[in-house]
């Protein structure tokens, strides 16, 4: 251990033991882990997006992979928020003592407030991340997080049912992400979450069919990871709150690049699901990789590598 | 769920593209029969799911097939080769069930799960029998060591070429002296045995796994008790529960 | 061998042996890699995006890695149309007796029509594969491949100057590549080439700064495979023209998922940097994999997945 | 260039965190010094350009510092690990440019190049000497080398710690009868040598390659004759046609 890293860092105004995050869909609601290690080492950590009602979530095959990771289409599979808010955060509250990060998805402004509004109220929730990839039921089956105006009009709506920390968390798969970003922190958050994940695609060759049941799905991993790179440096250059980064982070290395790049904190996704001890892993390994490139303090390299 | 480090003992060819593998490790974390590890292989994103085919103290043994890459890459293992596995997967086989006459019903790489299962209902004392479907006769594998465990066999074959020609549907006809059912198979055969048995039984499914250990919600089924995840409150479902 | 195996395809009119097809910048101007074997393999290939002037390209480093693959930055080094066909297209003809595809860059719509003018003119070119990712410098440095409008407007200007098949090879950092295809098939494109490189960025730890000298750069190889595969199967759907599919092809196989997505054709590019013999074992592999999945005639897969 | 699968024979600690790796294979297509190979790493993308440090008859010697992951994974590699190269790239020294009294300038890893420039140049019948710099006294590496061919050895330490105290400026300004040079190493080093020397040269550059043949122009520098890809028209450049 190298007692002069100093792995602190505050996300909007809430101090983390250190930037990393499990992120949402790839921890569960976080207490199935705390089998396998103390999970109270965790900065924080995001739990499935949770909608308004019960979701049971896309048919299978649900997952596939490819060189840089993997591919899900699980659909947002949750017991909706009155589950979550009755079961699954009582049970967490027993093995974890930190405040969590609600995630949160909907396919309408309105369900996106409801739940909003209702997590908002739990003691435990410390931020809302807001997931505006889903497609909008009332707008054409385009994402909110497609569009610079619906964008905003998720981040308004949940602005007025909470004082919570707000976080966006942006689709990858669009030409400008810069402009819906400044769309979301114009109207309220207080924080932005990137990357989700990059709409892909795989065919069975002996089917000759889609192998996901869904067609599509998001491919997560370190394939993407140059991608999440990318799209914190430019959007954190461009809004002046806090950016969470991820997007294939695997390493202490990678959490240090993505900060770099100007993330305050950072999330790591698919790596849990390959390796459950991922995180405490990086956690662990931080203060030899800070010592590494002379890092005393982690909130001193937020956009670090920023022109 | 535990994960450990284990050595291959040995990866030898059971039947055209289907090896056994033996490991050496600590196997502390298996349970049940029915269980599953999910094994990281060298230059693969995603673990590979594979049931346990049975177990000793220190000792694990996997049957599997080719069938893509990453089994392919298995089958090249050499003996002393280090492997990261994550054990005790899943629910696995509830012995308890099983009464006295408990027929296993296997489809080809279906099988290999059922022989843990047998071992310990025969240590239980109890009478299972086995009903094992291949296609072919050059495709059997595992008969012997189900015999070996005092176990009456029933082979069948779709082309005919050994034991009785058909599918083990056909095979459970040929078989009386049951009243419960341990199956396992491609979904083709579970859906066909569970329609078949006017009585009660567990189905072991398979489904494409992005974590193995219940956090990703990539391989659930609905049961008439909601969503389960097959890789956490499966593998294996109550025949009551199933919906096709 | 495999002698039931017919790899013969068809692009735009001109029959062709195979259809992998090394993509632009990752085979030079051809020749070179004749030194390594016989080019006349090859289904055809696309040589180096080819600008009105000579431009010496990006401050170095202009590569970088991540685990799926490259990043480049480049910033299409070439010598310009006239050295192109003074001196390359010459060379090039005495190792290559197929039709080539000439690949095309500009900065503005009237450098696009320059260079295509005098590249259709060349009796050794068959096609024309049009590169509208560049930044367009009279339009705010927005590439013309992001927007309907200006995408078709380029195929407007260089489908004036040419009869011959005319490719417009699309950009994948967009939020909707359908509707940016559509705009090429309407203004007189006769097919489609996708996709080019991904917009990404790496940072140095021990420099802290951005590894590649331009900051960003594109990402191609494996890992944004899935990517490919999703948008040809889209864009394949949704016009009636010939998709030339590519990102990140490595093997017999990979050809096969591209051309079940909808691909009529497969270009091959960073696979080509890290092995110089990639598109002739390609190519070598192309009959056994065929039988292994029941294909007798590549050419009737083409879109064997969509629904 | 060749496409070649090599052996590695031995993979050996130099200094701390510099290694020589001794490999088999056919090398046939390296045709001069200075020239480099493009090796193949499990796991990595890119193919590593590693400079030919020198050659024999099936025998091929790399000398390379541990950087970053790549060269890390390298270090290693156990004796018999099978390895494909693509070796004979770039242009390498021209020999016959080199006259009598040519002095040698390395700087770190930039060092191993010039020993079998060096071995050729002996074998001319050539006198070349050779200022060698390094930061420390620690990281010295085939000084002995280079002696044992007959050359007379500067070494410069950055920190003092060994021969002349300072760069290879330094050591140049100590070595008084040569009237050319042939260098390798850091851009920085080679840039002072240019400015020093009052006459001509060979200077062996690095960049960060795509490929490494010649086919992406991932590497090109600017040069009086416009465009030079490193790894083609290069890693040596003439003095006359180099612009910083
Ligand atoms: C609980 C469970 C137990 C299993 N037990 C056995 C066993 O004992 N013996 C055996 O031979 N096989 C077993 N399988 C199937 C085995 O996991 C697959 O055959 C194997 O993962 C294929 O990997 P691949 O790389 O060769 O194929 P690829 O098709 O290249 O694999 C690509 C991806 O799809 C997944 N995949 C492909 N086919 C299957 C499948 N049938 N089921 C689940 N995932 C799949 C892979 O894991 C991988 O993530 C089991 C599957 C599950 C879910
Ligand atoms: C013509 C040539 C000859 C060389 N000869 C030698 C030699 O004899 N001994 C030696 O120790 N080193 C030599 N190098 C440098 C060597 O290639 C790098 O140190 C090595 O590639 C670093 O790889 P890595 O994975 O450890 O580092 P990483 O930084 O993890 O590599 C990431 C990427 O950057 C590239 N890269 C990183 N540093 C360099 C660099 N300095 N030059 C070129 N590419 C780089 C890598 O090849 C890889 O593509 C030479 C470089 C060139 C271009
Ligand atoms: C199986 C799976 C489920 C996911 N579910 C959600 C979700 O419910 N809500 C959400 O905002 N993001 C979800 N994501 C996206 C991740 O949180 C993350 O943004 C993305 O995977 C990129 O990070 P990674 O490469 O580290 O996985 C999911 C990702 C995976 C792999
Ligand atoms: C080094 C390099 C240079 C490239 N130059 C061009 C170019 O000049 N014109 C072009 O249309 N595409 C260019 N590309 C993009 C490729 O043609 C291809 O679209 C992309 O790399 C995706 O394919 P891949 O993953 O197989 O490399 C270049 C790619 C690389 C890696
Ligand atoms: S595979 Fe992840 S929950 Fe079952
Ligand atoms: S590295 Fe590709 S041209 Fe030099």
């Amino acid at each position: 251990m190298v007692s002069t890293a100093d792995t602190r860092v505050t996300l909007c105004g809430i101090p983390l033991d250190n930037p990393v995050i499990p992120a949402s869909g790839c921890f569960g609601y976080g207490w199935e882990f705390a089998e396998y290690y103390d999970i109270n080492c965790l900065g924080t950590f995001s739990f499935k997006g949770t909608t308004a009602e019960m979701r049971p979530g896309n048919p299978t095959p649900r997952i596939a992979e490819y060189s840089g990771g993997m591919l899900n289409a699980v659909g947002l599979q949750n017991p909706g928020v009155d589950a979550v808010i009755s079961r699954e955060l009582p049970r967490l509250a027993e093995v974890f003592h930190k405040p969590v990060m609600a995630n949160i998805s909907g396919f309408s402004i309105e369900e996106y407030a409801v739940v909003a509004k209702k997590l908002s109220a739990c003691p435990q929730v410390g931020w809302l991340e807001v997931n505006i990839s889903c497609p909008n039921v009332h707008g054409g089956g385009m994402s909110f997080g497609t569009d610079p105006v619906q964008a905003a009009a998720v981040t308004a709506a949940v602005r007025r049912v909470t004082d919570k920390p707000l976080l966006l968390k942006l689709s990858p798969n669009v030409t400008d992400i810069v402009s819906i970003a400044r769309a979301c922190v114009d109207a309220g958050a207080d924080g932005l979450s990137l990357i989700n994940t990059v709409l892909g695609m795989r065919i069975h060759l002996k089917t000759r069919r889609p192998l996901l049941a869904n067609i599509t799905g998001g491919m997560s991993g370190p394939g993407i990871f140059p991608l999440a790179v990318r799209m914190v440096y430019q959007v954190s250059q461009a809004v002046h709150v806090p950016v969470v980064g991820m997007g294939g982070v695997s390493s202490a290395e990678d959490v240090l690049e993505l900060m770099l790049a100007g993330a305050a904190a950072v999330e790591v996704g698919a790596a849990n699901l390959t390796d459950p001890f991922a995180c405490r892993n990086i956690i662990q390994a931080l203060p030899e990789a800070m010592k590494r490139y002379g890092i005393t303090s982690l909130s001193e390299i937020t956009g670090g590598a920023h022109g | 769920m535990r994960q450990e480090t284990f050595t291959v003992i040995s990866n030898r060819t059971l039947a055209p593209g289907t090896l056994e593998m033996v490991l050496e490790g600590d196997v502390s974390g298996i349970s049940r029969p029915g269980q599953f590890v999910n094994l990281r292989l060298d230059g693969f994103f995603l673990r590979r799911p594979i049931s346990v085919c049975d177990w000793t103290e220190g000792r694990l043994r996997l049957v599997y097939k080719v069938l893509g890459q990453g089994t392919a890459a298995m089958a090249d293992y050499p003996a002393g080769k280090q492997l990261d596995l994550l054990v005790g997967l899943g629910n696995g086989f509830d012995l308890e069930k099983c009464p006295e006459h408990t027929l296993l019903v296997g489809g080809g790489v279906g099988t290999p799960p059922l022989l843990g299962l047998a071992r310990r209902l025969a240590e239980q004392g109890k009478h299972p029998a086995a009903v094992l479907g291949f296609n072919t006769a050059g495709e059997r594998i595992l008969t012997e060591d189900f015999q070996s465990l005092g176990l009456r066999v029933t082979v069948c074959t779709a082309d005919g070429s050994a034991g009785i020609p058909g599918l083990v549907t056909d095979g459970m006809a040929a078989v009386g002296d049951y009243n419960y059912v341990c199956a396992c198979g491609p979904e083709a055969m579970l859906r066909a045995v569970w329609t078949l048995c006017g009585f009660g039984g567990q189905f072991s499914f398979e489904e494409r796994m992005g974590c193995g250990f219940g956090a990703c919600m990539g391989c659930s089924r609905k049961t008439v008790h909601g969503m389960k995840r097959i890789c956490r409150e499966g593998p294996v479902l109550e025949k009551e529960e199933i919906v096709w």
